[in-house]
């Protein structure tokens, strides 16, 4: 089984969540996060001070799949969520050597 | 004389012109106001109005707590609600009577305040009258009251975010008790600024100024937060405020306030004369404060190409604090464009305060002491009463001992117990070190 | 008398019937009320309750900055600050001699607004009496100008979230200075719809429909926010507001704020007669707020299984502006009634313009607008001088001027500078895009 | 005389003793407050000071919300809009008449009340005054409906995030249309207790500790909230408040309305004594908040190291109804010092209770219950018309049946539609099973 | 070591971080997260509309582990926060290859 | 390529951010986390009643690199975020088997 975690725009997230529903994936956590890549932060003013601000807003989404769906989920990930504009994020695949599902103790790929 | 301020003073030309008045028109004398009416409007005035002077420690509290980040969030509001409290028992034990009882030029006299209402239970409201002092004792002791509290809600603002508890509320004591009375003595007690001609309607100098160079001796003492400016003395943490909604809550209960503190600065009511001024008060109040808004938004519009909301709320401030130096004399559109001059003030105010490396949390300095300045001085223009040399030097005594003693008083808290929060205590917010809580627990601040 | 405004009317009337009293009851002369204390008493009922009125900016700002989104809460601060400046400098300029000037039936006439108090001053009472207007001119401006500042407070909620900030702006300069001040004349000003013998104590249309109608066009102009409405017209996104319990303050506030709305448009205080009315009407107003509320909380409870805190603080409203076209002539148990029948109709309008896909962001069109109608056509249920058909007119000859004006100036304001935020400046919401801040920077919102 | 309430009689004296200063001075007649401008500055009072009592209710709100976790803010403020309506509509329906209906000594009567202004409509205001009840009578009206409502504001916060919604809302409606009613009637109706002597000017006991005995035996009945107390009697959930700003907030909004509370109880403005009177109120009633703030802020200090905002904003209240039994006969010194007092019992209160497992979310039975209690029993030190057993008589009376009646209401609803949310119910929190929506949706809580 | 992942009922924290303290562990990252898998959301009504909540608060905990205490570590979850019920939440594991404490430098095992 | 996660306090945040930009990191995503390791929490007041504060606020860097910058990366986020305290936090190495640009669909080391 693998992790994929998808670092997206905010507003992409109900679109991603729609598509990856719909092609069966069964679970899914999101977190808020902030981040820099390509795009840098931009300056802005307050109180007539400018100001550097380095991390922008995104959404991070974990998603552990069976090996095999991997490349499929990657791939509706990209079609939501690409804008094709800097800063439309990455996509990182991670190991996952154990899953447990709390309620019923099934493992691994039943759990999923 | 002496022993009635220039407040008073006032209230006693009402009366002597409502006198004329009298004369004039016998034939209708049940056109006029008696005596007890009279003292029961002029009563009344004091305490609606100062009703809503004490609401503005609720509007200050609110614009400082939306100004800080959410980490000095409880703190500043503890400040807010306990330096309200000092003050009004400062000013009961101390400060009334060092501020009203005549004693001399410089001060007024010792003692704790007490009523004294006396010709007005031997229902004598001629005399009263005839003394300019036809209301309540009590009225007029709440009324002067929370004005004293507005001064000193005023440096709270400016010295949050890194100023250790108990040496705020000593200062505030001090200032609420003595510093605050005794200059206020000099003007509205009767001193000698108010007999060399100086004038100061309902305090740009003698509350905001006052208040306001509290705050910038307290900035220059304190230093600057940890990491506000880099070594060049830029802008290097801004340090936005945490609840920008409610700090224009807060300027909304200011506004609000506001009213209370220009309109009741007339000291009577019990008058046709006096319920016109009063309407006229309110409008220039109300016009100074749109002034002030809308011309820092159009600047700031204009420098940063985007409107800037805390500036904004400054200057409403602003414009506020510019026409309570004389919110009588002028017209409506005067007041509009003075009001208007005090918001242009903040938007160049702060970033030079900044470039100065003074930090001020809130924008305090900019609102009180510069539009306070500007306020004062520019009552020569429609107040032909004044004179621009005497209100300069007003401006200049009460600047040069509001900043002298407060100096010495934060060099001595500084000395003996300190006055700066550790850097440690800084980053992690004053909550979680004085008061060992945060504002907003379950709210994911880092 | 056209010059003389249907409201002044009213206080002429209590004036004769004071009159009537005082010829009937010479005997006891020492027992009125004599002509200054009557002018005092009535400008100061113009401030005070002027001065809750003017509160009522801050309760629309907490309301609506309530039922926002964090990210566009910072913006609809600067509106509201900004359009209650605007709104007091264009009833200077413009607006009230525009309403009051009584120039012919149609409009009041052109010119700034100056303080006349010649007679006051001149301590003839009588006459002001006889005139019906003993009272301070300023009081009066103030009054009045709080009321316009209400009616532009409305528009703001209902177009907030993707209108950009300064054809904002302008529009609120035209509606307070032009719009509003034009069919007020009708009415207020002594107009054609006053001479025809329309009835609106305190405003329902006046004010509060006055308002919706201007946002309603503005709404539908506008279109709404992205992602609101799916293709077939249901809500997919219901973007919740940011902060109820500040929506929640904001309705306390506006609540407290309406004893003076209502309880000033009395329009005197100086004879027992009207002191008996203005707590008629703080009575009736305060229980058809309460009804609205009991109705909506018990209305959602039986539709939705659920109360919804949003739709109490809409039916508070609703109450208010439903009693505010006649909070005098009912008794307290039918007060409530019509409020209650306000909460009702919030409670189904809300959903009622999703369907028809108009995004009203907090809900101030059922509430000003469908309630404004309401309260202003069950007049004559207990005003027997009202008609309905009268009323009627008046309702539909208001809304058609506001609305044909104001979706004039919309799409004015739309071809030449654009109205509607870019799609992404709406994504990331108008704080960042306008302001460039966000007003709650350390509380994580996506 | 029974039907005259304690409350009017003081009126009367005022009335009386007016008219012996009228005779004393017949040559300054013109002196003197006519028959119908008093009535004028009674029902002005009433009103003005009303709408400040009534703006406490979004100072309960504000206070409450601040204190309760974020999950359960959309519920309090529901529960505090819903309150206030409904004790306006049952005192309207009920309470008004069975209060001061003086139908004997232990209730009022029962109808629903009406406004008789027959004497001043026949300009009669010299048998107005004669009875003490010189204004308008729905001016009245307004005035003792606001504090009914205070008493039910009192109890929603001590039982928050664990009470259902409904019978939260049947409990408010027995409490204000009967349970308050009814012992109120005991002492301003004119019932057994004014009889007796008992003495309490402003509702220490008759609002303060009505309301805090219906708190405590509601927090008894329903139990802590889950997680809040280890199985030893520790506190193992300190659930702190979700946003102390907004605490803060609401504290300032009461301090406000507070001199609307004790200031309007005078009950007359319409002479010199009584505006002399009602400016010590002012007086007393600030000073002894600010001792009630400045004992708890030194007492935590000392007490934790740590100074406690959640302490002091308790604290404001407890001085603030500590003085309510008496806030016009001590000087202003010994209102601080009982003001004080009561901030030094909060801070001991507090824990006390949590050692008992009293599960109080705001801690309203320390400031209103406990000061209540001490309020209403230290009146005899500085009125000498009052004695202690008489204060301690009508403190138990009021106790127990406050108590009992609660207790049976509490158990009724308990047994019958349950009173007590579910634990998963509690758990999520109240305003997502009761309301379906959240307070601050957007920002993270878990 | 391993780094054991546990998605849990927000309310279970309290519970789990007791547990897991008293078997020894000495460490523990938790998140706020928000997500969805068997449970799906439900639906609302909001000013009279009804919408979907697709997404439920879950609290995320990160435990670095050694090797041999992993089961151990999982069981212990999943006592603690298992009530049996639809949207108990996941545990997975995940390799480390590496771990350092900042303090000291200590690395790896002596790093936990 | 490798996922270095390091926990650290937060107010070290901009030292570090500063310092792996100038060494050339292009990239790293932040989460607000709490957390409790050596340092155990402590005991705070609350109206009178003791109560353990049991998590410490701490903030969360992933960063993504190939795997020849992991030591040199380590010791950068050790050198800024270090004050010999207790509670200064870890960090965690952990292996990513696939990385993607969502913007461009680049792959791998291309992708960082
Ligand atoms: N090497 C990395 N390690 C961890 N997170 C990263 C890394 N690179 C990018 N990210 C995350 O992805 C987000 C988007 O990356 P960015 O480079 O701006 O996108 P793009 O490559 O499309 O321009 C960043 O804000 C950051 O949160
Ligand atoms: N495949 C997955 N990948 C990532 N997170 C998941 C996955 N499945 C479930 N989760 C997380 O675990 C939580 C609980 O899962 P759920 O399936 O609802 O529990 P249960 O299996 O006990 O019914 C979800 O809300 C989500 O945050
Ligand atoms: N075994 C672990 N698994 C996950 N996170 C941990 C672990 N140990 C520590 N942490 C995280 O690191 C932070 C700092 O750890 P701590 O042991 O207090 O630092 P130090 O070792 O420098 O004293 C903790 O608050 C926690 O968030």
């Amino acid at each position: 089984m693998k992790q994929i975690t998808a670092i997206i725009k905010p507003f992409k997230l109900d679109d991603v969540r729609e598509a990856l529903t719909a092609i069966g994936v069964e679970g899914l956590t999101v977190s808020e996060v902030k981040g820099y890549g390509r795009q840098k932060g931009h300056t802005e003013i307050y109180r007539g001070a400018e100001y550097a601000v380095h991390f922008l807003p995104k959404v991070k989404l974990d998603i552990v799949v069976p090996e095999n769906r991997v490349s499929q989920v990657i791939e509706e990930i990209i079609t939501q969520s690409k804008t094709g504009q800097i800063g439309d994020g990455k996509i990182f695949v991670m190991p996952v050597e154990q899953v447990v599902r709390i309620r019923t103790g099934e493992t691994d790929a039943a759990a999923l | 004389m002496k022993t009635i301020s220039k407040r008073a003073n006032k209230g006693l030309l009402t009366a002597l012109m409502g006198g004329l008045l009298l004369i004039a028109t016998t034939g209708t004398a049940s056109a006029q106001v008696t005596g007890e009416t009279d003292f029961i409007f002029n009563s009344f005035l004091f305490l609606i109005t100062g009703m809503f002077v004490m609401f503005m420690a609720a509007g200050f509290c609110m614009l400082e707590v939306g100004m800080v980040r959410s980490r000095n969030a409880a703190t500043i509001c503890l400040k807010n609600v306990t330096l309200y409290s000092i003050a009004g028992i400062m000013f009961y034990l101390v400060g009334y009577k060092l501020m009203y009882g005549g004693a001399n030029a410089f001060f007024g006299g010792f003692g704790i305040w007490g009523a004294d209402d006396a010709l007005a239970k031997a229902n004598d409201f001629t005399k009263l009258q005839d003394d300019g002092v036809n209301y309540a004792s009590g009225s007029d002791w709440f009324f002067q009251m929370v004005f004293c509290a507005t001064a000193a809600s005023i440096v709270s603002g400016t010295v949050a975010e890194r100023i250790k508890l108990w040496p705020f509320l000593i200062f505030t004591a001090v200032l609420t008790g003595i510093i605050y009375p005794i200059q206020g003595s000099w003007v509205w007690g009767g001193g000698w600024l108010s007999e060399m001609g100086f004038s100061d309607f309902a305090g740009s100098t003698l509350v905001h100024s006052a208040g306001g160079w509290a705050a910038l001796i307290g900035a220059l003492v304190l230093g600057a937060r940890t990491g506000k400016y880099g070594p060049n003395g830029q802008v290097v943490g801004v340090m936005p405020g945490s609840s920008l909604p409610l700090a224009s809550l807060g300027v909304f209960i200011l506004w609000l306030g506001w009213f209370g503190f220009n309109g009741g600065s007339q000291l009577a009511l019990g008058s046709a004369a006096n319920a016109i001024d009063i309407s006229q008060i309110f409008i220039n109040t109300n016009l100074a404060a749109a002034g002030g808004v809308v011309a820092a938004v159009i600047a700031t519009q204009l420098i940063y190409k985007k409107v800037d909301l805390t500036m904004a709320l400054n200057g409403a401030i602003g414009g506020l604090v510019s026409i309570t130096a004389e919110p009588l004399a002028p017209t409506g559109g005067v007041a509009m464009l003075i009001g208007a001059v005090g918001g242009v003030l903040i938007v160049f105010a702060v970033p030079l305060l900044d470039k100065l490396k003074i930090d001020d949390v809130v924008g305090a300095i900019p609102a009180h002491l510069v539009c306070g300045i500007w306020g004062t001085l520019i009552v020569p223009l429609t107040n032909k009463d004044a004179s621009y040399l005497n209100q300069l030097i007003g401006v200049v005594a009460i600047g040069a001992f509001v900043s002298i003693v407060s100096f010495v008083l934060w060099q001595v808290l500084k000395m003996t117990m300190g006055i700066r929060a550790s850097t440690e205590d800084e980053m992690q917010g004053l909550d979680k070190s004085e008061l060992g809580l945060e504002a907003y627990p379950e709210f994911a601040a880092s």
